[in-house]
């Protein structure tokens, strides 16, 4: 059954693909590419991957098609046609294609227990990590403890994307109250936003706490509290969500979130372990771990909300300004 | 047919990759572009996921009698690799927005007739 | 097969049924509030169907009340989405396809 | 303490202070902490070189994992030699930045400006160090997000667009990266190097791993500009802004040379890719051909800042050449040169962002009459252009020595002669502008504009890279010692790797013939 799936799904996916190769509207093109995204989404969790799905039905889905759409706002959404000669990016992708065909060849068989993959380094993570790290999430377990500095690393990856388009875009702070920011004239969405806003942070919360347990953590938690202030932003106005948390705040918060995620490396470093073991972090080694996980993933979420929302700014007060004009 | 039944899973994501690959090299909008390398990218997701599956195996969070669980490690890569990626999507628009206010286009070949090429 | 079983087969047959028509609709209906209209009413029928009857397959336990939270959140957001759409497009000026032709109209009406 | 956590703080030091950076805000603020940052990470991988040298390896376990199931930092002679010159190079650019910044970069981004600064230089550092393979695509996207970001800062726009070719195609390669480590850790089921060597050999022929190798070859092709690659790399560095341009020149690119060299040697072994998979071939291939078509385009351009940049390329090419003579002299004479080609092209694109600063332009014929005017600058630029060039007493000079030495260690005389005629061209684009620096007049136009000589803030760090340029010319005992040291060490590891192979074929042959035997008896 979870093969039929999979054929289904990937069926729509490559229709999905085609598709927007030959779409010239780009808002349709970043439209099938939300649905392309969850389409994988749903891959992911038919594939056993419940954490990857919820991240990518987040990010893909939700913020990446969000930041493209307000880019379609400023830029327009006719593509013109093309005056590229498409034969060479055919042949590359060609050779490129057939390399990638030649190399399934010797590849293991699709969900084979005994691949390679199901025989070396990942048994340890599924037999030892609920004792060693005490999470039933084993993917917590690895992405916090075992590979912790991968993630440090990705948390600094988010920390540059802010830094990058701070740089290019900037946050501009409206002294003019006249310009029309928000849906105003919307009422039933203002009385719905209000309700569900409050829920929408609440399951932030709950996401970023419980993810020690079931399938979320740090970075869906703020991808999903972002979200929400996004709605609020939408929905009342840039000048009101400022009012709110604000854009150097915002910069604040996505630095402390690094910092608190690196001062538990220092820290452990400090009592005479590694960087980033938090075995050193209590005296029982499962405890320690515990104390660690639960404060790098709230740095994580505290920097990838920051940042989420910082990047919603930058680019709702750029198009805000193109509507001006 | 056991060989397809093992590898097309592969083959599908191959192409899916090559289609997002496609985009990225031939289109001439940037916004485009970049919907490409989201493409590209996410079929790269779907290889790692589709080595950690196992058949019959279920999700790695620990329940009670279930003894075969799925790969956790393809899974803690990807929730990296998705991170890098929006991260990459965010600023390559910015770039975008950018381009279109110095040149007011966004389409290849008519910002390179507005410069000296480099 | 046990009574509920019987009872959520069929709740589940008819939310895809209503699912279906509506993407019929989505796609044979003339103009945009026509296609909205088909889109919205039954997307909303086809999710009530459908989470009441994997509810019924539920043994009144904490997927019970995820459930209900997903119910309750779609019931809430789904015709705010379609009513916002709707407005913005009343808003930004498009007509409906009888503001549009009004002598088919009135050719019809005799 | 500090001597137990070496090895990770040249990562973490970077790494933490840029979000301090970003928080101290005032333009003056962050220049200060983050040249203090750099210097430190400087310092720290002195000592990394040092113990290196003495110690052979150190390996750390992030998180106090062992290996392979956590995160591996992993420090040989090889990579601590080239942080050396990272660090070095990104602290003199830092120091130099100060001035040329100012000129170049608006006001409310200088902050950000040293925050990106830092989170390339802890990505580069993080590149080199670490000893897993999906650790290193980490690092490569914090680095070349922070890389992407210094050059869309400055004030002209097309280095948007050039940016934005930049991040296209450094995300593709990226991703060839990704699909390569995949398909070997699909084979293997590890990420750390090391053991990914010693498991590979199982699989020795299977075409999953000959495809991971080729995509990681290609993506990391993109990343250091080899030939055909390359057409990211002039526009870039023309539009970056200068202090930008000195440090991604001398550093982003050696950085990704290393990882080649670090993928071949001690992950697939050099039996397997250049005998095997007859990637030598190719590689040298593409070399010649990179240092004679982008020597010839360096010499018809018009900016020079393209100059350089396609001078940048062909100089890749010498890196790669070298590379691909599969020999420890060969191999030696790449590391110099990836030291050596730093302290040139550092000190050339300072001393033309000191041009910048001054006149606004960095047009050939902007350049006229400038050896009068700005005697210092145009001095600095004269001699690491002689250095490019290779004139003996500089370091361009000891690295095309050892790279012509190690050709004709293995015959190849087309290939010697081949790297003294691109010395040719070097010349040719090279004097052009110290032609117009020293032999023309200076534009009547020009003449009552105030053209002085830029502040010692900026000519210190140049002149110290051309001082090294002439040193480390001179007295070559330390580069070569470490180089050499470097290389031995690499074909040591890839030594091991292969005996292992040995071993395994031995053991396939006792298994063969005691098959042979059951089926005779």
């Amino acid at each position: 059954m979870a093969e039929f799936i999979d054929l289904v799904l990937l069926a729509m996916l490559a229709l999905t693909a085609l598709r927007i190769i030959f779409l010239k509207d780009l808002f349709a093109v970043v439209m099938l590419f939300g649905i392309y995204s969850f389409l994988s989404a749903l891959i992911f969790l038919n594939l056993d991957a419940v954490d990857v799905a919820f991240t990518e039905a987040s990010v893909g889905a939700g913020i990446s098609t969000v930041l493209m759409l307000v880019t379609l706002a400023i830029t327009g959404r006719k593509e013109k046609q093309s005056t590229h000669s498409s034969l060479l990016p055919l042949f590359v992708v060609l050779v490129t294609g057939a390399a990638l065909i030649y190399g399934t060849l010797d590849m293991p068989p699709f969900g084979h227990p005994d691949n390679p993959v199901h025989q070396h380094v990942a048994p340890r993570y599924i037999e030892e990590s609920p004792k060693e790290v005490g999470l039933p999430n084993m993917v917590t377990s690895v992405l916090a403890s075992y590979r912790g500095f991968d993630t440090l690393g990705e948390t600094v990856v988010v920390f540059s994307a802010v830094i990058g388009v701070l740089s290019l875009l900037g946050v501009r702070r409206k002294k003019k109250k006249d310009l029309e920011s928000g849906l105003e004239s919307h009422r039933v969405l203002h009385v719905v936003a209000k309700i569900i806003i409050p829920l929408v942070i609440l399951f932030a919360l709950y996401v970023q706490f419980h993810g020690d347990f079931g399938p979320g953590g740090g970075f869906q938690a703020g991808v999903i509290a972002a979200a929400a202030f996004i709605l609020y932003a939408l929905i009342l106005g840039l000048p009101k969500a400022f009012a709110v948390v604000g854009p150097r705040f915002l910069q604040w918060m996505a630095a402390a979130g690094v910092l608190l995620y690196a001062s538990v490396g220092l820290y452990s470093m400090y009592m005479g372990g590694h960087f980033l073991d938090y075995n050193q972090l209590a005296t029982d080694p499962v405890a320690g771990q515990h104390y660690g996980i639960i404060i790098i993933e709230l740095g994580v979420g505290v920097t990838v909300f920051a940042v989420m929302l910082n990047i919603f700014y930058a680019f709702g007060s750029q198009a805000e300004r193109s509507n001006v004009q | 047919m056991s060989f397809i039944l093992d590898y097309y899973n592969y083959w599908v994501v191959v192409f899916l990759m090559m289609a997002g690959f496609y985009i990225v090299i031939s289109a001439n909008n940037l916004v485009k572009k970049i919907v490409g390398l989201n493409i590209f990218q996410t079929s790269v997701f779907m290889l790692y996921i589709s080595m950690g599956k196992v058949s019959g195996g279920t999700a790695p969070i620990v329940v009670e009698g279930v003894t075969q669980y799925s790969n956790p490690l393809p899974h803690v890569l990807i929730l990296t690799a998705i991170v890098v990626g929006v991260a990459t999507t965010a600023v390559g628009l910015a770039l975008i927005v950018r381009i279109k206010r110095a040149y007011g286009t966004v389409e290849e070949n008519e910002f390179d007739n507005k410069d000296d090429v480099i | 097969m046990d009574f509920l079983d019987i009872v959520s087969s069929i709740l589940l047959l008819a939310g895809v049924f209503f699912g279906f028509s509506g993407a019929v609709g989505l796609f044979r209906f003339p103009d945009f509030f026509t296609r909205i209209h088909a889109a919205s009413v039954t997307d909303s029928i086809a999710a009530i169907l459908i989470i009441g009857a994997l509810l019924l397959q539920t043994s009144f336990d904490l997927n019970t009340a995820k459930l209900v939270f997903i119910l309750l959140f779609l019931m809430v957001t789904s015709p705010t989405a379609s009513h916002a759409l709707a407005k913005s497009a009343r808003h930004g000026g498009l007509l409906t396809l009888a503001e549009t032709r009004p002598q088919d109209k009135q050719g019809s009406a005799k | 303490m500090l001597e137990q956590h070496l090895a990770v703080l040249p990562i973490i030091l970077p790494l933490i202070a840029a979000p301090l950076a970003l928080i101290l805000g005032r333009s003056i603020f962050s220049w200060g902490f983050a040249t203090l940052v750099s210097g430190l990470a400087f310092l720290l991988s002195w000592q990394l070189l040092a113990a290196a040298l003495s110690d052979g390896v150190l390996s750390y376990a992030v998180g106090g994992w062992a290996p392979p199931w956590g995160i591996e930092l992993r420090v040989d002679a090889a990579n601590a030699f080239v942080l050396l010159a990272v660090t070095a190079i990104s602290t003199l650019v830092l120091v130099y930045s100060k001035h040329s910044i100012e000129k170049e970069v608006k006001a409310a981004n200088h902050s950000l400006f040293y925050t990106a600064h830092l989170l390339c230089l802890a990505g580069l550092s993080g590149i080199l160090i670490t000893g897993d393979a999906f650790n290193l695509f980490v690092f490569l996207e914090i680095s070349s997000l922070a890389t992407y970001t210094l050059v869309s800062l400055a004030s002209d726009r097309r280095c948007l667009t050039a940016a934005f070719r930049y991040l296209v195609m450094g995300t593709i390669g990226a991703t060839f990266i990704l699909i390569g480590v995949g398909l070997l850790y699909m084979k293997t089921g590890t990420l750390n190097m090391l053991d990914l060597a010693e498991r590979i050999d199982l699989y020795d022929s299977s075409r999953t791993i000959n495809t991971g190798l080729a995509f990681i070859m290609v993506g990391v092709s993109i990343k250091l500009a080899l030939f055909p690659l390359h057409m990211w790399l002039p526009p870039a560095y023309t539009h970056a802004p200068s202090a930008v341009t000195a440090f991604l020149a001398s550093t982003a690119t050696k950085v990704a040379v290393y990882v080649m060299i670090r993928f071949i040697f001690t992950v697939f072994g050099i039996d397997h890719v250049f005998v095997d998979m007859g990637m030598g071939l190719i590689l040298m291939a593409l070399a010649v051909v990179a240092i004679f078509k982008c020597s010839y385009m360096a010499t018809v351009q018009s900016n020079v800042k393209t100059v350089l940049a396609y001078s940048s390329v062909a100089q890749i090419g010498y890196l790669v050449l070298g590379l691909s003579l599969v020999s420890v002299s060969g191999l030696m004479a790449s590391m110099i040169h990836i030291f050596n080609h730093a302290l040139m092209k550092g000190a050339l694109f300072m001393a033309v962002g000191a041009v910048f600063y001054r006149v606004g332009s960095v047009d050939i014929k902007d350049f006229a009459g400038l050896g009068r005017k700005m005697p210092l600058t145009m001095a600095a630029f004269t001699i690491a252009g002689l250095s490019i060039i290779g004139v003996p007493l500089t370091v361009g000079f000891v690295s095309k020595w050892y790279l012509v030495i190690a050709a004709l260690e293995q015959d190849q005389w087309l290939v010697a002669a081949l790297v003294l005629v691109g010395s040719l061209f070097a010349v040719i684009y090279i004097g052009r502008i110290i032609e117009a620096a020293y032999f023309q007049k200076l534009p009547e136009s020009r003449s009552s504009e105030n053209i002085k000589e830029v502040s010692w803030l900026m000519l210190v760090p140049m002149w110290v890279l051309v001082i090294a340029n002439i040193y480390f010319g001179i007295d070559t005992s330390l580069t070569t010692e470490a180089a050499n040291s470097a290389s031995e060490w690499l074909f040591q590891t890839n030594s091991m790797l292969e005996n292992k192979v040995m071993e395994g074929e031995v053991l396939e042959g006792h298994a063969i013939e005691e098959k042979a035997q059951e089926v005779s008896s």
